[in-house]
């Protein structure tokens, strides 16, 4: 019988709302706004209040895929960073580091942001990264 | 992927009862336009056979899957149209029907206005009906036992009717005896044949009858379960004489030394025991000991009764007893009451001497009466020389009752005659309408008048004994308008008799509410539907006889009994019941188990379920009011075939069509 | 308010070894608030206990209830708190079997902060603090005063604002179902902003909390578009309170009355023909 | 002047009977309201009424059987609780209460139906139309 | 944005907003908004769509699509005639005030009436009202930006702030409202093909010697410098991908497939990518095109930080453990280069690498979790770990010194409306949805109030087109076509159409034109000509629209 709140930032639009993610023996049982939060006071939106939703959904990706005869066939990890590591580096020493791009996501945090860049600028050895800041 | 909506609207013209206000051409070429409508016809009467068949046909040959017909009122035919879907093979419950008769050409004067009326009403079923889904029924194997309540003549008529069928029969009498009020009667109109000598052999069938289980000094004291399995418990109260030991040898009333007014058999005008039975051919021949007049019970001493009762059959340490029986149906039979004539003190009942009811004089001139058939005034002694029979005492009266009792002109004319045979005295009838409607009622009525009764037509205003004018000395004097010459009268004469009207019984909403059914605001119960069921209830499994429905005569009471047996005894010849498809039923999915909804069911259909927290609906019980419906905030609950989408889509249809009026 | 807080934090202190939890407001990161399970093992979460501002915990404590349906809780709540565990048990969706009412009585100013009439605990038996009075709500009587077509136009101009959170809904202890009628588009139109007139959407809401609302405010103060839904459901519990005597969460025993037949007199103060 | 648009839900023993015997009797009425015929008015939830309004009604009649006559012994008792709350709404809402005529109508009283009819249809043609009212 | 949320409700007298539906795109700023109308605050909205804020606020015109510029230059040109500019300010921090007032006066209020479609006299109206009630704060969204023309267009926006002084004061500014949740973050980070975090060029030698000795341990080899080569946008990315130039692409939680402008044409180009990696949450469109499919974590199961639309930099919190064998995205990109031998990727949480990030970016540096932990945000810039963070930027210089005024020439978009296709579509969001429904049209609540896409036409149009009831569309470009639902509605310009972009079956970027911005590199999803034609026969007078009702309760009952 374990039940607190955490407190989070709501994954939607660039607001950034706070709320609090209520956890009861470690599932999500629900949203509740963080009442003196500077920016939400308090309130959400409809998304906010239903940030947890997709969390548990059955669509969630649960181990990694390979194509394999055209189809995406369930892997481990290590069979998946291992497939990526060696195709990277082929076509890196084929092609050159341009020929990879890399796509950062304004979902994901700075921390993962910054290492992204990182492993295209410093791994690849590339400026081809972006994310969709434009869409 | 959903099957497509296929629908057929026929629209009737019911000769010109439709058509000669509704353009049935323009609704009908409109409906055409409807969505998923395949066919729109329009034909003279749609409950004819033909109308009936064109559906079927139209049914198989155009692949119809839901069909509307606005004609008239759903009560009427929405048996009728759902039989011809089910002879095209479509589920009844596809089909719908819009009233355009009674709700619209009957009652628009605007020909233009009540075609966009029909418009609007087809619009709308055409809309329902696409939400519509087939239902089947649910059935319950039916128990083939029976609860009879009342012993009156309808009551003992079912009795014997189904008992008579080898299926067993409860039969519960409030009274000692079985009887009820005909026991009392000296004659019954238009035959004039004695009351008694038709009523006890049947009386006596029925006590001997290996299919009856008779239950008199007894009464329903609860009702559980639904049509097939209802549980009933009976209170059987003391008589404190031992029914098996008892011969009925009388004995025991022969020496009682109590006498007690008799004011329910005898209506107060004779005297019976302490011990008794109500009347010498009572069935059971079982007495009672009346226990508030007892003088055992009073003062501890007396025993006579146990003293000389040759079987032992006296105990006085007998108690009420709580029978349980199962009975797959229920057929009430409670019978009326008579008006208080007390209540119109203008006519002087109970303060003017020579003022009798109706009911006082069939005991006065019923040979087995208290004065042994001979009519005579309140001394005992003195014979009328003249009579007046005062009709609607109590009947046909806003400030009582406003219908009429049925029973009361054939009664009264009954009286007038029986006076002059007996008496050879004047009567006068006083009445507002003479109603014979009946086999050989009215001539009956010829007849009487024949004899020379004099009949004045007018509502009595008083019946007094203040003589103000030469000959009204000691008489009772009857005031009246007479309607037929304009003129205000005073009739002297030396015997009144209030023909008292027909109530329902002062417990009727109690007994309705223990049995599931509805009382009319009259307090009569309330039958599933005045012409075509008219004995059945809204409760299904539960019929009623006789005149607990209303006034009736005996003839009326009889058949009555007869058809609410015939209406059991096919519910059992089915061997399993269907009971209502249109039934309520819980979502557990969505349901929260808040508890709202339980109390709101009238019928205690709805229980909680622990172990999941959820409502549950027993669908047996359900009579798909939808209260609970109404009453469910997450819109768990669902009225199969009133959803809350067949309602809205039927709204949705009727408002568009309204809105497209308006916007042309 | 420091005094109540050393109070409340030595009442539970007391009552946390004969139970397996109390929940109550806890200060997390930042300063902010949020419920919390307080648990036996571990008196020295008390230091971040918080009263202020008020969340609301009878929805914690369904929550925790419907997975330990036997666990032996105590719940610090105050005036409208208390009411709310009170209707929520009369629709099964708490238990009051093994639970601690621990009242905490309102101060003026959070009495004040929510037009509050009753900012006390009547049914808890431990309490902390001491209750006071209650304070008039200006909002709800200034709207009764309005003519037919000034109300019309009050919630025209409140309800074009709204956003559709359905804040008022989630946050609400009272709105317990699975699924909403709310969401229901037979109902309400769904996806459409601003709420078309008449939106369904707060008009069934009111209709829902009918002898159900304990007054908490908690929608209002979550509501993005700052409406003050209170004055409906306030107006409708004097209606509730006038013709059917019934108050939510005064009495325990007492059955909302919506669901029952009517009884002597209700009819006639219905106002119907 | 408009011609009100007017939905009536009629329970089926009672009121729609009532209903039948005014238009057994021939007596005239306007024929603004639509009626729909429900089992008993104890099924007309809140929502229904507010529908109607939703789509544009001008009135909305709820009629069952009287007081102490339901069919289904109480099925009205609840009616009139929830039509009185309902109605209370519908003013706090600025929604006029006579836009909704709760009533009762036995069977026999087809006389009673039709006054009802005549007179609510009057009462809402005094109030401006709803769409009008909600722009 | 230039000014911080708070300031909207407590500084701000004055709202200018345009391209952006503040109240469904950004709810809790338009609350922001709405409690400073409440104390007296001003709202104008200008929009092709009246949207929810432009009901009720206190000024509101449509205007045609894409004459954003023109619109701004009428705004200007009346500002400087009626003497309603900030002198003072144009004179200390501006430059080529000039130039720019010449152009402008090409703009005389009549002239842009008939380009934009605004009265003449609104002109006026929202000019003067912008320009007297100081601070005034102009909000705008992707209405601005999405354009051929977008730079011009955000060069007008500050063209209008710098004319008024409203930049450097609380409650003034410039506000982009940033349409994801960390899009500010990912900028920041150096998630841009020209600069490293901190927005530091990578074109800069000073940068380049500066991450390539930081980040030495991650080099192939130690002194091997990072390339000073400007990389690819995603547009160009995805392009280069279908030319072959780009072989391998490795996408982190985006869905190019449906946010990307023309998408048969990013279809083909994903397909023929020789290697396609997608991390992400689902099994998105873009991830079923993929060679491999890396499963990533959600904002609830893991540890981090976000940049919200004010600069605020904001905590993420594990609340949960990733769902089956998912991983926090940051373990994977750590793992991934780790197996290809890279250093420097050893790193034991977000709290290790937020320390790198404070290291290397200037902005940054002053953050830290600890104090994140004590104060909630912090609003960069926040160069030490004293500083309290910056509410509002340029307060009393702009970075790069004085303001410079942009002549800006109005230039139509790529394409405009025909006799073929008569209609300009213009793209958006609803409250209901976010970006490609990734996430929202996976929970129920959400989906359940918007579940299809719908077309908005003015009552009008539908009576050209001949809708006649009818419930159904096509909508199609020179690009391709969908079909879906109409609304017709009055929001909505005669002439425009809009679709929301959320829905994958009837997806609006099918029809949307690729042109680019020449320097931002964003597509003209604001703007593009299409057809529309009324599909007969499904429905019936308006139909029977509560039928969703039932098939919504069917759906929920079966999961």
């Amino acid at each position: 019988m374990e039940y607190h709140n955490v407190l989070t930032t709501c994954p939607y639009c660039g607001t950034g709302c706070a709320l609090h993610l209520q956890v009861l023996d470690h599932q999500l049982v629900g949203v509740l706004p963080a009442k003196n939060h500077p920016i939400s006071q308090g309130g959400l939106c409809i998304k906010g209040w239903n940030a947890h939703a997709f969390v548990n959904h059955k669509d969630r990706l649960q181990t990694p895929l390979v194509r394999k005869g055209g189809k995406l066939v369930t892997a481990t990890w290590d069979e998946a960073l291992a497939l990526i590591a060696e195709k990277l580096s082929a076509l890196k020493a084929e092609s050159g580091p341009d020929s990879i791009g890399v796509f950062a996501s304004a979902k994901c945090t700075n921390e993962e942001n910054y290492l992204i860049q990182k492993f295209a600028r410093a791994v690849i050895g590339t400026n081809n990264v972006d994310h969709c800041a434009r869409l | 992927m959903a099957e497509e909506t296929r629908i057929g609207v026929y629209i009737c013209h019911c000769g010109t009862n439709i058509a000669g206000v509704v353009d049935v051409g323009e609704v009908s070429r409109w409906a055409g336009e409807l969505p998923n409508v395949i066919l729109s016809r329009d034909y003279k009467f749609m409950c004819s056979s033909p109308g009936q068949e064109l559906i079927a046909k139209d049914i198989k040959a155009q692949g119809l899957n839901r069909v509307v017909v606005a004609s008239c009122s759903p009560h009427l035919h929405e048996s009728t149209f759902r039989g011809a879907c089910v002879s095209g093979g479509l589920n009844p419950y596809l089909f719908e029907m819009a009233n355009i008769r009674e709700q619209d050409s009957w009652v628009t004067t605007d020909k233009l206005e009540a075609t966009k009326k029909a418009k609007a009403l087809v619009a709308a079923a055409v809309y329902r009906v696409s939400y519509q889904k087939p239902l089947e029924s649910l059935f319950v194997p039916m128990d083939p036992s029976v609860l009879v309540v009342g012993g009156g003549v309808a009551g003992v008529q079912a009795a014997l009717e189904i008992a008579n069928s080898r299926r067993h029969v409860y039969l519960v009498e409030r009274e000692p005896s079985l009887g009820g009020h005909m026991a009392q009667l000296d004659k019954t109109f238009p035959t004039l044949d004695c009351s008694a000598c038709i009523l006890t052999p049947k009386m006596t069938d029925v006590g001997k009858h290996k299919h009856v289980t008779l239950f008199t000094w007894s009464e329903v004291e609860s009702v559980s379960g639904y049509v097939g399995n209802f549980t009933v418990t009976i209170r059987k109260r003391a008589r404190y004489i031992h029914e098996e030991l008892c011969t009925g040898c009388g004995i025991c009333w022969e020496k009682c030394p109590k006498k007690v007014l008799d004011d329910v058999f005898e209506t107060g005008l004779g005297y019976r025991k302490a011990v008794y039975t109500p009347f010498p051919q009572a069935v059971p021949n079982i007495p009672v000991i009346d226990r508030p007049n007892c003088t055992y019970f009073i003062k501890g001493t007396c025993q006579a009764c146990k003293k000389f009762c040759p079987t032992g059959a006296i105990k006085f340490d007998q108690q009420d007893e709580l029978l349980t029986v199962k009975v797959g149906s229920i057929i009430l039979a409670t019978g009326y009451e008579v008006f208080d004539a007390r209540r119109i003190p203008q006519y002087g009942y109970g303060r003017l001497a020579n003022v009798f009811t109706s009911m006082e004089f069939e005991r006065l001139t019923n040979a087995a009466g208290p004065t042994g058939g001979k009519v005579v005034l309140r001394d005992g002694v003195t014979t009328p020389k003249s009579v007046g029979i005062i009709h609607c005492v109590g009947s046909r009266d806003v400030n009582y009752n406003n219908y009429c009792s049925a029973i009361c002109c054939m009664q009264s004319l009954k009286f007038a005659h029986l006076v002059q045979e007996k008496l050879g005295a004047q009567v006068y009838e006083f009445y507002i309408d003479i109603r014979t409607p009946a086999k050989a009622y009215d001539e009956f009525y010829q007849r009487v008048l024949k004899e020379g009764a004099q009949l004045i037509r007018g509502r009595v205003a008083e019946v007094t004994n203040e003589a103000c004018l030469p000959g009204e000395d000691g008489k009772l004097i009857i005031q009246v308008e007479d309607t037929l010459i304009g003129k205000q009268r005073r009739i002297p004469v030396d015997m009144v008799i209030l023909s008292v009207g027909l109530q329902a019984r002062a417990d009727a909403k109690e007994v309705a509410i223990k049995f599931g059914i509805s009382c009319s605001v009259d307090e009569w119960f309330i039958e599933k539907h005045p012409k075509l069921d008219p004995v059945a209830t809204m409760t299904d499994g539960v019929f009623v006889a006789g005149a607990c429905q209303g006034p009736k005569d005996i003839p009326s009471s009889v058949a009555q009994g007869s058809a609410a047996a015939a209406r059991v005894m096919s519910l059992i010849g089915q061997g399993e019941i269907e009971i209502e498809a249109a039934t309520a039923v819980v979502d557990d999915g969505t349901c929260v188990g808040c508890k709202e909804c339980i109390p709101t069911c009238p019928y205690q259909a709805i229980s909680f379920i622990e172990y999941v927290r959820k409502a549950y609906i027993n669908e047996a019980l359900c009579k798909g009011c939808g209260t609970c419906v109404g009453a469910c905030l997450s819109k768990s609950i669902n009225l199969k075939h009133f959803t809350d989408d067949q309602l809205v889509a039927e709204m949705v249809g009727a408002m568009q069509t309204m809105k497209l009026f308006e916007a042309s | 308010m420091s005094e109540r807080l050393t109070a409340l934090r030595e009442t539970i202190r007391q009552i946390l070894p004969q139970v397996d939890g109390v929940i109550g407001l806890k200060t997390g990161p930042a300063g902010i608030v949020a419920p919390y399970l307080f648990k036996p093992g571990h008196p020295e979460m008390l230091d971040s206990l918080a009263l202020w501002p008020k969340e609301p915990v009878p929805d914690t404590l369904k929550i925790i209830q419907k997975a330990y349906p036997n666990a032996r809780l105590a719940i610090v709540c105050r005036g409208c708190e208390e009411r709310g565990v009170v209707e929520m048990f009369k629709h099964a969706q708490v238990s009051l079997e093994n639970l601690t009412l621990i009242g905490l009585q309102c101060v003026q100013e959070e009495a004040l902060f929510c037009r509050c009439a009753k900012p006390y605990t009547v049914h808890a038996r431990v309490t902390v603090g001491s209750p006071i009075a209650g304070v008039p709500d200006p909002l709800t009587e200034a709207f009764a005063a309005k003519s037919q077509a000034e109300k019309l136009a009050f919630w025209k101009e409140q309800f074009q604002h709204c956003i559709k959170c359905y804040g008022c809904r989630n946050i609400c202890p009272q709105c317990f179902c699975n699924v909403c009628a709310l969401e229901d588009e037979k109902w309400v139109e769904t996806g459409r902003l601003p709420l078309p007139n008449p939106s369904l959407y707060h008009i069934i809401r009111a209709m829902h909390m009918t002898a159900k609302c304990v007054a908490c405010r908690e929608c209002e103060e979550t509501c993005p578009a700052g409406i003050p839904l209170a004055i409906h459901f306030r107006l409708v519990a004097r209606d509730v309170k006038e013709m059917f005597h019934y108050e939510t969460g005064a009495v325990i025993e007492q059955k909302p009355p919506q669901l029952l037949t009517l009884e002597e007199g209700d009819y006639e103060r219905s106002g119907l023909p | 002047m408009y011609e009100p648009k007017i939905i009536g839900f009629l329970c089926n023993w009672c009121s729609y009977r009532g209903a039948d015997t005014a238009g057994m009797a021939r007596m005239k009425y306007p024929p603004n309201v639509k009626i729909i015929r429900v089992p008993c008015s104890g099924r007309i939830s809140p929502e229904l009424v507010l529908r109607c309004f939703r789509e544009g009604a001008d009135g909305v009649m709820v009629l069952g059987c009287h007081i102490g006559d339901c069919h289904y012994a109480n099925g009205n008792h609840r009616t009139a609780k929830r039509m009185a709350i309902l109605r209370q709404l519908l003013e706090y809402n600025g929604i006029e209460a006579q836009r909704l005529c709760v009533d009762w109508v036995s069977a026999a009283e087809g006389e009673k139906f039709a006054t009802l009819i005549a007179s609510f249809t009057e009462q809402v043609r005094q109030l401006a139309p709803f769409v009008e009212i909600m722009q | 944005m230039t000014n911080s949320i708070p300031e909207f409700e407590t500084d701000s007298n004055c709202f200018l907003i345009i391209g952006s539906n503040t109240s469904e795109g950004h709810p809790l700023i338009a609350t922001r908004v709405l409690r400073a109308k409440q104390r007296g605050a001003k709202v104008i909205v200008l929009d092709p769509r009246k949207n929810q804020i432009g009901h009720w606020a206190d000024v509101f015109y449509t205007f045609r699509p894409g004459s954003d510029v023109a619109l701004f230059n009428g705004l200007l040109n009346i500002i400087i005639t009626e003497g309603l500019a900030d002198q003072a300010f144009i004179a200390e921090r501006t430059e080529n005030f000039e130039e720019m007032k010449a152009l402008v006066a090409e703009f005389p209020a009549e002239r842009v009436a008939d380009l934009t479609g605004v009265p003449v006299e609104g002109l006026y109206t929202v000019a003067r009202l912008y320009a007297t009630q100081k601070p005034a704060a102009i909000l705008y969204a992707m209405g601005i930006t999405q354009h051929t023309t977008g730079v011009d267009n955000v060069k007008s926006v500050a063209n209008l702030a710098m004319l008024t002084g409203n930049l450097g004061i609380p409650g003034g500014g410039v506000n982009p409202l940033r349409g994801q949740n960390n899009v500010q973050g990912s900028c920041d980070m150096g998630g841009l093909p020209n600069v490293f975090p901190g927005y530091q060029p990578v074109t800069n030698p000073e940068t380049i010697a500066k991450f390539s000795k930081a980040w030495s341990s991650s080099l192939p080899t130690p002194n091997s410098p990072l390339s000073n080569k400007i990389g690819l946008t995603v547009t160009e990315m995805i392009s280069a991908a279908g030319e072959g130039k780009i072989r391998a692409l490795y996408v982190m939680a985006e869905n190019p497939m449906l946010s990307e402008a023309d998408i048969n044409h990013t279809r083909h180009c994903l397909e023929k990518t020789e290697f396609l990696i997608v991390q992400d949450i689902f099994l998105t469109e873009t991830a079923q095109l993929a060679h491999v499919v890396l499963p990533g974590a959600s904002f609830a199961e893991k540890d981090g930080t976000f940049t919200n639309s004010d600069r605020r930099v904001q905590r993420v919190r594990r609340a949960v453990r990733p769902v089956g064998d998912s991983w926090p995205d940051w373990e994977i990109i750590c793992h991934l280069a780790g197996k290809m031998g890279a250093g420097g990727f050893d790193f034991v949480s977000p709290q290790a690498v937020m320390a790198e990030v404070a290291q290397l970016t200037p902005s940054y540096g002053g953050i830290t979790y600890e104090r994140l932990e004590e104060l909630g945000g912090l609003q960069w810039p926040c160069p030490t770990t004293e500083h309290p963070g910056t509410p509002y930027l340029h307060k009393n210089r702009f970075s790069r010194g004085l303001g410079h005024f942009f002549a800006v020439p109005f230039k139509e978009p790529a394409e405009l409306p025909d006799q073929d296709y008569p209609f300009t579509l213009t793209t958006g969001r609803i409250m209901f949805h976010y970006h490609t429904g990734t996430m929202t049209r996976r929970s129920k609540k959400l989906d359940s109030e918007a579940r299809q896409a719908y077309l908005e036409l003015h009552p009008d149009d539908a009576q050209k087109i001949g809708l006649n009831g009818s419930r159904r569309v096509r909508v199609s470009s020179r690009r391709g076509q969908i079909e879906l639902n109409v609304r017709v509605t009055e929001r909505i310009k005669p002439g425009v159409v809009f679709i929301p972009f959320h829905f994958a079956e009837a997806a609006a970027n099918v029809l949307t034109n690729l042109a680019i911005d020449p320097i931002a590199k964003i597509p003209e999803f604001k703007v593009c000509a299409v057809r529309v034609e009324a599909l007969s026969g499904t429905e019936h007078r308006g139909g029977t629209d509560h039928r969703s009702g039932e098939s919504e309760r069917r759906t929920r009952r079966d999961e």
